[in-house]
């Protein structure tokens, strides 16, 4: 069953096919989606009326397209920015967890380790109501006690960053601990050998190696981030971002703008995927 | 070690001691270097080498004990602000540094002018013999040219004491023989005290102008090459340096110097004893002899020697100028290994043959039983 | 490359510390509301005239509810909850601020109205609620397709498999409480017996189920539903059925033979608002007669603004009373304010039958 | 300066903030999740410690129904996603060679960087009555009117399978891909069967990999909202939607809490199964 391994042909060809089976089955959803931003018609759905750009163009209801619709585009910019906060929140803190269980030693590491990986097997939706929970927890004890109303954790963008920012986090540290392993540190102490500080050495040698893990996870981060649904939709304020704002419009039975939104989240993501491509395939050094 | 206070020492260690939990990997070792040369400690892998050096280096903090470098501790200064530079075992050269910036590193640490780097970094090229290799990339170095660029990244900081943790194991055998001359050159072209670790007694022998032989955390012996080689004061010492038959027996006879020794095989052999180990009657032993100080007896012409067997040739172990005969004795069943001469002389020897073996007393050396045992 | 993930990195940084930084522009007026509520046209007037600028969120009672409640009363500036779900509400999780009436100019609404959601909204003598819209549930029928629909339990009916939607909500457990003969409001005090009605209400409709093609959540879910013809039938506001009667002649809202259920959605100020000014300020300029009549039109609701209906298409008039002749407008069920724990009960039979297979 | 209080501070450096993490947004919220579920609401603002939030679960057979239901779709989505994705990830990592294989990896990353609300937009235009596979039906004359495919459980084990496919397929590619050929090869030259082959070198080998895999793809079956509520309509009956429905349109924190402590205790149960069965540490499983 390797290609060393003499197979009959027709065990090859079924096998083949399976796996283009796969790749339609994989790859039809999306393209659907994609297709029907480009209908002229009020609903995501057949027949084919024609093509029609103004999913994305129009300036009008009831054929409001993409780039004059206020709430969507709203709704991605508080997307973004909740992405931002919370890829850079979870690199720091990701990048400072790589460090503490690579490289240091103390009682109770496994246990703490153990207990770093949990948000992998709690689901999105009770990371979201515990949160969410025990912040109007505070939140109204602080009222209580000093009458005093501590805003930000009530449900708003803070708390959606917050709330991401616990189960990211855990996949960023896995994803810079791995490069981190690999990472030779004799290169660290050599630094310091030649008269570096630790921290110098970190920062002259460590973090740069560990720049495409950095990267990726940071990709990874901002990807994960902006298409959270399960933890957001607790934490949600007034600010929708967008896959609530996608989410509330789908119960409705949206026009094909939603088609129009995805598509252009392809796109971007796309771009993202080269970008990570991009650098993770950079030799060192250059 | 002669104390002489006329000669400044580099380097100089106390007492030093580290234990990792109930294991000692550093024992009480003493030293020391005068400025200029080069030492190196040789030892089998996890003999603590490895251990001391980094506690030169700084990474590591002795238990007790006390190390100076020109006369004064170290011990307070951490890693990055000791006068002490260091090769790694894998180089550890920067890849995501060109080679001018492995080699200006550490002058940036220490805030140098560009303008002054610039020239160092020139010069220390050039005096490694890579004047044009500044704007490679590392892994576009071969083997050799990366240990010349390690060595140069840490001579550019002009330290008092070079530390070198094996760097030439990762070479293939035709480039390390090159590089054991290409580094001995640099030592004193430099003139920089090197401490080279490694557990290839070729390589410290090669190079060095003392040795100091550890094993389990002490030190054996220190002396230059011959010494370690001729005179070894231990029997790890002498089953570590060089090749060596070795036999357990215990002692018939004393006089003066020369003893009688049985084996436990039941041979008897002539031995010369070492001053320090007072050996009596009746003690147990180890007894050493080197394949290249048994000579092959012409049948016609027989020498004096004392120890003196007949055997049968069982196999004929062919390494060019290192080639040896495997002779067994057949009183014993006991083997023996026999450098082959290379005049050659008994090149026509064949599996099978018979032959007389002798050597001399003084090839034969004799020690102590110690109680934990090595297979040297 | 070094160089460019530092760009890449601090461009972050600055977007979100802009982000951060960057003060609230204008003021703001957070408004928590129902779909159609708010229209844009209105809005930017409101903009215009006061320069406050308006951010609306779209969200059905309970929602509001929990979302108030999550946020301890903050987050929006002003909501718009049903005149029967604020004093259980607010006994349970104070979440509203009491309405100064002195800052309400009550000569632009109806009398009455203003009337009766004072005395329904009222807790321990404050008044939370001011009435804007208000509309009946009833019947949104096909009547091409499914003609016979009468009342709600002709939603039950044979040859509807998978054609009815209706959501799964109170007023669905109500509405058929009423077509199956009971009378819930009058036994709002009395749980047992209230529970007795509910255990019926539960059984109808799990039997109903297979009818049903969705649950639907959103008003706009349930237009496209009968639009597309995937329904036939549904439990429905009346604006949702004038809304489909303006394209398709055939669909049309009835009010049902047991009565229509009457609801007023009010303003109530959020306990925590920091635009209080700003939301009576709206709240007098939405009652105006000329901008009530655009919410009518955009909402398809009447409201409580006095004289707002002159403003008001003649088609819409002309649907509601064939919708509501004079005797099905006496017969509207106006909902009384739904005392603590009933909700509870409702809860788990409508888990009940979502359950149901 | 003292070498070891140096590391103590680099340690406590980094321990200070992993430990702020873990504690405000991991633990505590859940301690306190668990204390809000043992309340009682007597009367307004008032409530008292009672287990009444729990009973209620065991009581009420609609809620053990939809609990039972939801681990045991999750738990057959997880399988029916392992068994679709072994052969192809076994064809990526061990048929496949070079820029194809890369590509091919790729392309099945692919639906990750798109949102999940987006995958089941696809599938929901793909299923639906006036959608593409029933006009398709209908235009090659299997069909004389719409069908609706939506709306069922297939139509949610879909969603799930196709939602959770990457993070089967690529655990299972990674660690195909260690797996040295020369190790089936000595299989095969030992005179195994590709039976044999399979169960005894290639599975075990694979294993670390398939637990992680299942481990994630039934956390994130069991966890999902989206397809479940999307796909499955009025019959959707998942239980992370009542967790919702407990707290948004009830806004009953105390129950809703309760279900999240039990969903949680469940999920660790089953994985917890699953380790010991398959004999893996989680550890090592997960990183």
């Amino acid at each position: 069953m390797i290609p060393t391994i003499s197979s009959s042909l027709y065990f090859r060809g079924t096998y083949a096919v399976y796996v283009g089976l796969f790749f339609i089955f994989l790859i039809t959803p999306l393209t659907v989606v994609g297709i029907f931003a480009f209908n002229d018609s009020m609903f995501p759905s057949m027949p084919w009326n024609g093509g029609t750009l103004a999913w994305f163009l129009n300036e009008t209801e009831p054929q409001l397209g993409l780039f004059h619709d206020e709430d969507l585009l709203e709704s991605i910019g508080v997307s973004f920015v909740v992405a931002c906060f919370t890829t850079i929140a979870s690199l720091v803190l990701a990048t400072c967890n790589a460090f503490l269980f690579e490289r240091e030693q103390f009682p109770g590491k496994n246990l703490l380790y153990i207990l770093m990986l949990t948000p992998l097997v709690i689901p999105g939706v009770i990371l979201g109501v515990s949160i969410l929970a025990f912040s109007s927890t505070i939140a109204n004890w602080a009222e209580m006690q000093f009458d005093y109303d501590l805003e930000f954790l009530r449900p708003g963008i803070t708390l959606v960053v917050l709330g991401q920012f616990a189960f990211i986090t855990t996949i960023a540290t896995l994803v810079i601990s791995a490069r981190l392993r690999k990472f030779d540190s004799s290169l660290e102490e050599a630094a310091m050998n030649l008269g570096a500080t630790r921290i110098a050495a970190v920062m002259t040698v460590t973090l740069p190696d560990l720049k495409p893990a950095l990267i990726g996870a940071g990709i990874v981060c901002f990807l994960m981030s902006f298409e959270n649904f399960n933890t957001t939709l607790m934490l949600v304020g007034s600010d929708a971002p967008l896959t609530i704002a996608m989410f509330d419009r789908l119960k409705e039975g949206s026009t094909p703008v939603l088609n129009a939104v995805s598509l252009l989240l392809m796109v971007a993501s796309g771009v993202l995927a080269l970008i990570s491509v991009f650098f993770q395939s950079e030799k060192p050094g250059s | 070690m002669p104390e002489n206070s006329n000669v400044t020492f580099d380097l100089e260690c106390r007492q030093v001691t580290k234990s990792f939990g109930d294991f000692t990997a550093v024992d009480q070792v003493s030293f020391q270097i005068p400025t200029g040369s080069f030492f190196s400690i040789l030892g089998p892998s996890g003999c603590g080498k490895t251990t001391l050096l980094r506690m030169l280096a700084g990474f590591q903090h002795p238990d007790k004990g006390e190390i100076l470098i020109k006369g004064k501790s170290v011990l307070g200064t951490p890693p990055n602000r000791r006068p002490v530079n260091m090769v790694f075992q894998h180089l550890a050269l920067f890849p995501t540094m060109s080679v001018t910036g492995n080699i200006a590193y550490g002058l940036k640490r220490r805030n140098v002018k560009r303008e002054e780097i610039r020239t160092r970094v020139a010069d220390v090229l050039k005096r490694v013999d890579l004047p044009d290799a500044g704007d490679k990339r590392i892994d576009q170095l071969s083997g050799g040219q990366k240990q010349r660029i390690a060595i140069a990244r840490c001579l550019v900081l002009k330290p008092d004491v070079l530390l070198l943790d094996e760097p030439l194991g990762a070479l293939d055998l035709k480039l390390r023989e090159q590089m054991k001359v290409e580094l001995k050159l640099l030592q004193e072209t430099f003139g920089t005290t090197f401490i080279y670790i490694t557990h290839d007694q070729s390589e410290a022998l090669v190079m060095s102008d003392q040795v100091a032989v550890m094993n389990q955390g002490r030190f054996e012996q220190v002396g230059t090459p011959q010494e370690l080689y001729y005179h070894p004061e231990t029997s790890f010492v002498a089953g570590f340096v060089g090749d060596s038959n070795r036999w357990e027996g215990h002692i018939d006879a004393i006089e003066g110097e020369r003893i009688q020794i049985k084996t436990v095989e039941g041979e008897s052999f002539v031995g010369r004893s070492i001053v320090k180990h007072q050996l009596k009657k009746g003690d147990s032993v180890e007894v050493y002899v080197r394949p290249e100080s048994v000579n092959i007896e012409n049948p016609k012409n027989r020498s004096d020697l004392p120890n003196q067997c007949r055997g049968e040739v069982i196999s004929v172990l062919f390494d060019g100028a290192r080639s040896q005969f495997l002779i067994r004795l057949p009183q014993t069943e006991g083997e023996i290994s026999v450098a082959m001469p290379q005049t050659g002389e008994h090149a026509q020897l064949r599996k099978g043959d018979s032959i007389n073996i002798a050597w001399a007393a003084d090839q034969c050396l004799c020690f102590r039983r110690s109680s934990g045992n090595h297979d040297g | 490359m070094r160089r460019s993930f530092k760009k890449l990195f601090i461009a972050m940084l600055a977007v979100a510390l802009v982000a951060v930084v960057s003060p609230v522009e204008a003021e703001t007026l957070r408004l928590l509301t129902w779909g159609g509520y708010a229209p844009k046209e209105v809005i930017e007037q409101f903009e215009k005239e006061t320069g406050i600028e308006v951010k609306m969120t779209k969200s059905n009672n309970e929602d509001m509810i929990s979302k108030l409640k999550a946020t301890g009363g903050s987050g929006f500036d002003l909501a718009q909850p049903s005149q029967d779900r604020i004093t259980s509400a607010q006994a349970d999780f104070d979440i509203y601020k009491p309405i100064d009436l002195s800052k309400i100019d009550a000569s632009q609404i109806i009398p009455s109205m203003l009337a009766a959601t004072k005395k329904n909204t009222s807790l321990d003598g404050k008044v939370y609620g001011v009435p804007h819209v208000w509309g009946t549930s009833g019947l949104v029928v096909n009547r091409k397709m499914a003609g016979q629909i009468k009342d709600y339990v002709d939603l039950c009916g044979p040859g509807l498999t998978g054609k009815v939607t209706y959501r799964l909500k109170r007023p669905t457990l109500i509405g058929f409480a009423f077509s199956m003969g009971e009378d819930p409001f009058a036994a709002y005090s009395d749980k047992a017996k209230y529970e007795m009605i509910l255990d019926k209400v539960e059984k109808k409709l799990i039997d109903c189920k297979p009818n049903v093609k969705a649950y639907w959540s959103g008003g706009d879910a349930m237009l496209n539903l009968m639009r597309s013809g995937e329904a036939v039938a549904a439990m429905a506001w009346d604006a949702g059925g004038w809304k489909l009667n303006k394209d398709m002649a055939d669909i049309t809202f009835v009010a049902p033979k047991s009565g229509a259920l009457g609801w007023i959605d009010t303003f109530a100020l959020p306990r925590k608002t920091k635009a209080e000014e700003a939301a009576y300020k709206w709240i007098n300029f939405v009652m105006r007669p000329e901008i009530a009549g655009k919410i009518t039109s955009s909402a398809g609701n009447f409201t409580a603004a006095k004289g707002g209906d002159q403003y008001v298409a003649d088609k819409l008039k002309a649907q509601f009373q064939e919708s509501f002749p004079p005797a099905d407008v006496d017969n509207i069920k106006w909902y009384p304010p739904v005392p603590p724990g009933l909700e509870e009960i409702e809860g788990k039979v409508l888990d009940r039958v979502k359950a149901a297979q | 300066m003292d070498k070891s209080s140096y590391t103590r501070f680099s340690l406590w450096i980094l321990l200070l903030p992993f430990v702020l993490w873990l504690l405000l947004l991991i633990l505590l919220p859940h301690v306190d999740m668990v204390s809000i579920s043992l309340r009682e609401r007597v009367s307004a603002r008032n409530y008292t410690f009672s287990f009444k939030n729990y009973t209620e679960f065991f009581i009420e057979p609609l809620y053990w129904r939809t609990f039972v239901r939801t681990a045991w779709m999750s738990v057959l989505a997880t399988l029916i996603t392992l068994l679709i994705a072994f052969p192809v990830s076994y064809y990526i990592a061990k048929m496949m060679r070079g820029r194809l294989k890369a590509l091919l990896f790729i392309l099945c990353l692919i639906p990750f960087w798109v949102s999940e609300l987006v995958r089941t937009y696809g599938w929901m235009i793909l299923l639906r009555e006036t959608g593409l596979l029933s006009t398709f039906l209908q235009w090659i004359g299997l069909s004389d009117q719409p069908v609706e495919m939506l709306y069922n459980d297939v139509a949610i084990m879909i969603g799930l399978v196709y939602t959770s496919m990457l993070f089967m397929v690529v655990p299972l590619v990674t660690t195909l891909d260690s797996l040295d050929d020369s190790l089936i090869e000595a299989g095969y030259d030992l005179g195994g069967s590709n039976w044999n082959v399979l169960t005894e070198i290639i599975i075990p080998h694979a294993m670390p990999g398939i637990v992680s895999g299942c481990i994630v793809v039934f956390m994130l079956s069991l966890g999902n909202y989206l397809t479940p509520i999307l796909l499955g309509g009025k019959d959707s009956l998942w239980f992370t939607e009542q967790i919702f429905t407990q707290f948004i349109t009830r806004f009953n924190w105390e129950q809703g809490s309760a279900f999240g402590i039990l969903l949680l205790i469940l999920s660790s149960l089953i994985v917890w199964a699953g380790l010991k069965l398959s004999r893996q540490s989680f550890t090592n499983v997960m990183s």
